[in-house]
């Protein structure tokens, strides 16, 4: 019973968002709107059980809790500055969830600082180096990557004119980073198919007899009603 | 002297192995902070102009003008990415003109410590040009932590509202897509910025103006136009001419080693260790 | 010769609405009528090198299958998951599943019961088959399987001790499989299962990932650290149709039940669908190219 | 004043977070590496509160002001309501409060499983419809660098598919010659000319490469052509915005730690 109110439930609200593709229609508004609190409702279920309590009255309160962590003292820390986050809700002491965020902007700039050093830039330059090898193909193909890295660095200087010798090299630099865009878009349109192909097996999946046809009858009914709407729309003297 | 410092007490007082990174590190903060120095002894500092900086103060001249509100969207990270904190940053710009132009701004948000400080943000940006009237507490509104349903809640602003500019500036994931096609869709004027690099390429075809990567760190320090800020710019374009230098000495002497000509294997300076 | 012109403008004018529709046709046109759209797919080096790896383990050796997929990777990945157990199977291979991922658990229970229940192959739980559950950790894990997996696992996933577990018996640590397979969509993935149990340990390993992760695992192929490769929804088409020849051209023999119908799979049809949409595209770009030139032309 | 210590948190915090991976001493090291981020989610965990409270403002605010489309609001309210007593109050399954949210049996569970799942996915497959349409739109022969777009584009899509691999070699050279004069084509003022020169080239090319048997060079094959844009041009280009946003990462970061950005605690 439960099970086939779902497969209605999945069928209704899959159909839902796809009708978005036609228009804004109350079918879309309904499922957006029921998206935002659903999820809304579940992200906060889900930090309570698996961040908050674990991880913070874990280590507090051990014994009661026990998610496996020792009592570690310094958690009053991150209690003390969480609480200070909810003085937002007061007026008159709303300046101490400054504090919390100032905490959360310092540190993730300080480890982000040195995160990206090393593991991007740094690596990055280390991979610039040539395999000779490997044939002169391959011995060719690194030149080109060095030149594009080169000359797609140029594209981002900001404080020279993009004028003359630069200004023709930055111009080289947009070419490979076209390249690049133009390939990540081809990328997406391969993923996103199969993302496609995905949810419209289930719709098949759904329109069979053991399910009582509720892809084709779901779908007829809100073909009927956008229909009715639209009919409705055009001929009503007001128009919002 | 700290070079010396660190060498001395390396293994005793400082870790082992991460000698290449704090050399960088102090290289970096040298190259900057000489820059800086200049800029602030009235030295004028050339910017070389981006259009999609330029291109905000008139996005929110139109949505002004069409009476429209403004939206901004700052990604759908947290602020433990430094693109979220770039977002919001320019996020006090955009509030700063459109208390000025008296334009109606609405940011829905993601991340609920983000809509926080987004509020603190534009509080700020409304008191500091004199507007605290205009300021509204539920301009910035919490939409849903969730990554495509904050897609379709900000697709439904965008569909009723019918913003005449539309800024996404922050961490974007897959949704991207979703959100600057609605936004195309509507005629908006779009001003993208981000430094997810699979995303850039869907907002620079269907934005009017995007801010690619590097940009877009940098476009606070441009809109605030402080010699201080831009001095850093400066800093930070000589910083990358010696990662430039550098993957060229790499390049070479690794071609000379593969030649047998110098027998030193360079990428072994690049050994980190980190903690991770 | 102006009337062309002017369709071809219309054309590139068209509401995106039709654009909308004929994408989604041209998904569920192959997805509902396989027959009717045939495109031959041609088996590359990786798939090949998939196929012989698993073709050449012999009655009795031991496999572990590692699942990192989930819902949304689901229509690539899980015809490889199907495909793999089929032949696994059909060659009398004990096979250990693991999942890495949350939702790697259920994939895994629908991989088998989907293969159980096709009744093709003389399975039973326990003696040819176990499915451990899910632990958090992702690369520790791994770790953990490489060096003592009773360290992490204790019990599979109906709580059945291992201990009561025939197949389990000897089972210690990554070493004592003859062959991983692993399914993944993401970290941990493939890379992972290189550097922290496979390589150091020398136990082969073959992968199937999404075609978005290819180009991350090509140098790992290409050193033979992962052996062949199924590249998303194509290497899914291309793998799950040699398994189908390959049960089909099969003689008769104690793993596998011949009265049972030999289904096959449905990458090969999302493969059509997924050629399909690509063609379609490729034509509304040169149709939006020339609408735009036309119409460029008219107005200078 | 108040202003005062949250600018001192900032500097301060940032050097000891970047002086955690130098500095010899354990516990820094440890903190820096786990316990940092862990309190960044407890504090966000808390914030998720005032998340919760703006949500139920806002929509009550519009049903009580009956603001436009506002009996949405009340399905917002409802979803939302649902997933916090399946989270909080009722159960339904076995298993004990708060494993729950995983066990098949629990109400909570099912809503997430026929619910939350769907309407997920259904809006992550509604991007296979608008890289269609965006694509349409934007892979059109404006100028040089948009040619390149469309050309590592469409060779990825159609290199990535058996059917590319069907694309014979003669037809990979006449797609090329129409490129190569997509792009030059504004350079001819005459039309003729440039209809027969094209026309001539998409006959002769072939015919000498016919002539000096070159037909099976990787180039002439959609899939390895592919694979070179993806290694070799694409590579590059993907390097270099790298860098690039980790040199803007580092600055914005050296910018805030030195506690010159302070937009973001509104200065």
């Amino acid at each position: 019973m439960y099970e086939m109110i779902g497969v209605w439930c999945v069928v209704l609200l899959t159909l839902s968002i796809f009708s978005y593709l036609y228009g804004d229609n109350p079918f879309y508004k309904a499922a957006e709107h029921a998206f935002v609190g659903v999820s809304a409702g579940y992200i906060f279920t889900i930090t309570f059980w698996d961040t908050i309590r674990p991880n913070l009255f874990g280590r507090l309160f051990p014994e009661a809790i026990g998610a496996g962590f020792e009592f570690d003292g310094t958690y009053i820390f991150p209690l003390i500055l969480g609480v200070f986050m909810l003085f937002r809700l007061s007026k008159k002491y709303d300046w101490l969830s400054r504090i919390s965020i100032a905490y959360i902007v310092g540190i993730m700039a300080g480890l982000k600082f040195y995160v990206f050093l090393n593991s991007n830039l740094l690596t990055q330059i280390k991979s610039s180096t040539v395999n000779l090898s490997g044939t002169y193909f391959t011995i060719i193909n690194e030149v080109i990557i060095l030149i594009g890295v080169i000359s797609g660095l140029v594209y981002f200087f900001f404080s020279k004119e993009h004028t003359g010798v630069i200004g023709k090299i930055s111009r080289i630099g947009v070419y490979f980073l076209m390249i690049k865009f133009g390939a990540s878009f081809g990328f997406a349109v391969m993923g996103r198919i199969s993302l496609l192909i995905g949810r419209f097996e289930e719709l098949i999946e759904f329109s069979k007899p053991e399910y009582y046809y509720s892809t084709p009858a779901v779908l007829l009914f809100m073909i009927v009603a956008i229909g009715y709407w639209a009919f409705r729309e055009n001929n009503s003297p007001i128009q919002d | 002297m700290i070079l010396i410092f660190y060498y001395l007490f390396l293994g005793s007082f400082f870790l082992e192995g991460n000698e290449t990174t704090f050399i960088c590190i102090l290289l970096l903060c040298f190259v900057v902070e000489y820059f800086i120095d200049i800029a602030k002894s009235g030295v004028e500092i050339y910017m070389r102009p981006i259009a999609a900086i330029k291109a905000m103060e008139e996005a929110v001249g139109r949505a002004t003008e069409m009476g429209t509100p403004v939206l901004y969207v700052p990604g759908i990270s947290s602020l433990d990415q430094i693109d979220t904190i770039s977002g919001l940053t320019i996020l006090g710009h955009v509030a700063g003109m459109t208390a000025e132009y008296e334009a109606n701004l609405h940011v829905p948000v993601c991340v609920p410590i983000v809509m926080e400080t987004a509020k603190e943000t534009c509080k700020e940006a409304y008191l500091k040009k004199g507007r605290p009237d205009l300021y509204r507490n539920d301009m910035v509104h919490y939409v849903t932590d969730d990554q495509f349903a904050y897609a379709a809640g900000v697709n439904g602003i965008m569909l009723r509202e019918k913003p005449a500019a539309v800024f996404f500036q922050g961490k974007f994931y897959a949704e991207s897509l979703i959100l600057a096609e609605t936004g195309n869709s509507i005629g908006a004027i779009q001003i993208a910025g981000t430094g997810s690099s699979s995303q850039i390429p869907f907002f620079v075809t269907a934005c009017d103006y995007t801010l690619i990567g590097e940009e877009f760190y940098a476009a606070s320090a441009y809109l605030s136009g402080s010699p201080e800020m831009l001095g850093s710019i400066k800093g930070q374009d000589y910083v990358k001419v010696c990662c430039m230098v550098a993957i060229i000495v790499v390049f070479v002497s690794s071609l000379l080693n593969g030649l047998n000509i110098i027998d030193f294997d360079i990428t072994s300076l690049f050994r980190t260790n980190a903690i991770k | 010769m102006d009337r062309i012109n002017d369709i071809f403008i219309k054309l590139g004018q068209l509401d995106r609405r039709y654009i909308f529709l004929l994408i989604a046709l041209s998904v569920l046109i192959p997805l509902m009528k396989p027959n009717w759209v045939n495109i031959p797919i041609k088996t590359t080096n990786n798939t090949e090198i998939v196929f012989n790896e698993i073709n050449n383990l012999k009655e009795g050796d031991k496999v572990l299958v590692s699942f990192e997929y989930g819902a949304s990777t689901k229509p690539e990945i899980h015809p490889m998951s199907v495909a793999v157990l089929q032949h696994l199977f059909s060659k009398g291979v004990k096979v250990y599943t693991v999942p890495l991922w949350p939702e790697g658990l259920m994939m895994a229970k629908y991989a088998i019961k989907e293969v159980v229940e096709s009744k093709l192959f003389n399975i039973i739980e326990h003696s040819d088959y176990v499915s451990l559950p899910y632990k958090a950790g992702g690369e520790i894990v791994i770790r953990g399987i490489a060096t003592d997996i009773r360290s992490i696992f204790t019990q599979d996933v109906n709580n059945v001790l291992f201990d009561e577990i025939p197949m389990m018996k000897g089972i210690k640590s990554v070493a004592d499989f003859d062959f991983v397979f692993d399914l993944s969509a993401g970290v941990p993935g493939n890379a992972e299962w290189v550097q922290f149990a496979c390589d150091e340990y020398k136990v082969p390993l073959s992968s199937g990932c999404t075609s978005i992760m290819v180009t991350d695992a090509i140098p790992y192929v290409e050193s033979g650290q992962i052996r062949g490769i199924l590249a998303g929804m194509p290497g899914a088409a291309e793998y799950e149709q040699m398994v189908y020849k390959y049960l089909n051209d099969l003689d008769a023999n104690k793993f596998i039940n011949k009265e049972a119908a030999i289904i096959p799979g449905k990458a090969t049809s999302r493969m059509s669908a997924q050629s399909i949409a690509h063609v379609l595209m490729v034509i509304f770009i040169v149709f939006g190219n020339i609408s735009y030139y036309l119409l460029r032309r008219r107005n200078n | 004043m108040k202003r005062q210590i949250a600018y001192f948190l900032v500097i301060f915090i940032g050097f000891l977070a970047l002086a955690g991976h130098f500095i010899n001493y354990p516990p820094l090291n440890n903190f820096i590496d786990n316990d940092a981020t862990q309190w960044f989610d407890i504090i966000s965990g808390f914030a998720a509160f005032l998340g919760v409270i703006n949500l139920l403002q806002l929509h009550l605010n519009k049903i009580s002001n009956k603001r436009k489309n506002y009996q949405y609001s009340f399905i917002t309210l409802l979803g939302f309501m649902a997933m916090i007593v399946f989270g909080f109050i009722y159960n339904g399954s076995e298993a004990a409060m708060g494993p729950h949210l995983k066990d098949e049996g629990s109400a909570f569970y099912w809503m997430f499983q026929n619910i939350y799942l769907p309407l997920g996915a259904t809006m992550f497959a509604l991007l296979a419809f608008f890289v269609a349409s965006a694509s349409y739109r934007a892979f059109k022969i404006r100028n040089f660098e948009a040619t390149l777009l469309l050309v590592s584009g469409i060779f990825l899509m159609l290199g990535r598919v058996p059917i590319g691999q069907l694309i014979p070699w003669w037809m990979a050279v006449e797609i090329y010659i129409c490129l190569f004069f997509a792009v030059i084509a504004n350079r001819f003022s005459d039309r003729k000319i440039m209809l027969y020169c094209l026309t001539s080239s998409m006959l002769v090319l072939p015919a000498l490469i016919l002539y000096f048997d070159i037909s099976n060079l990787p180039i002439f094959k959609i899939p390895d052509l592919q694979e070179w844009i993806m290694d070799v041009p694409a590579t590059a280009g993907s390097r270099a915005i790298m860098i690039g946003i980790a040199l803007g990462t580092i600055a914005q970061s050296y910018r805030i730690i030195t506690g010159r950005e302070r937009s973001i605690l509104g200065d």
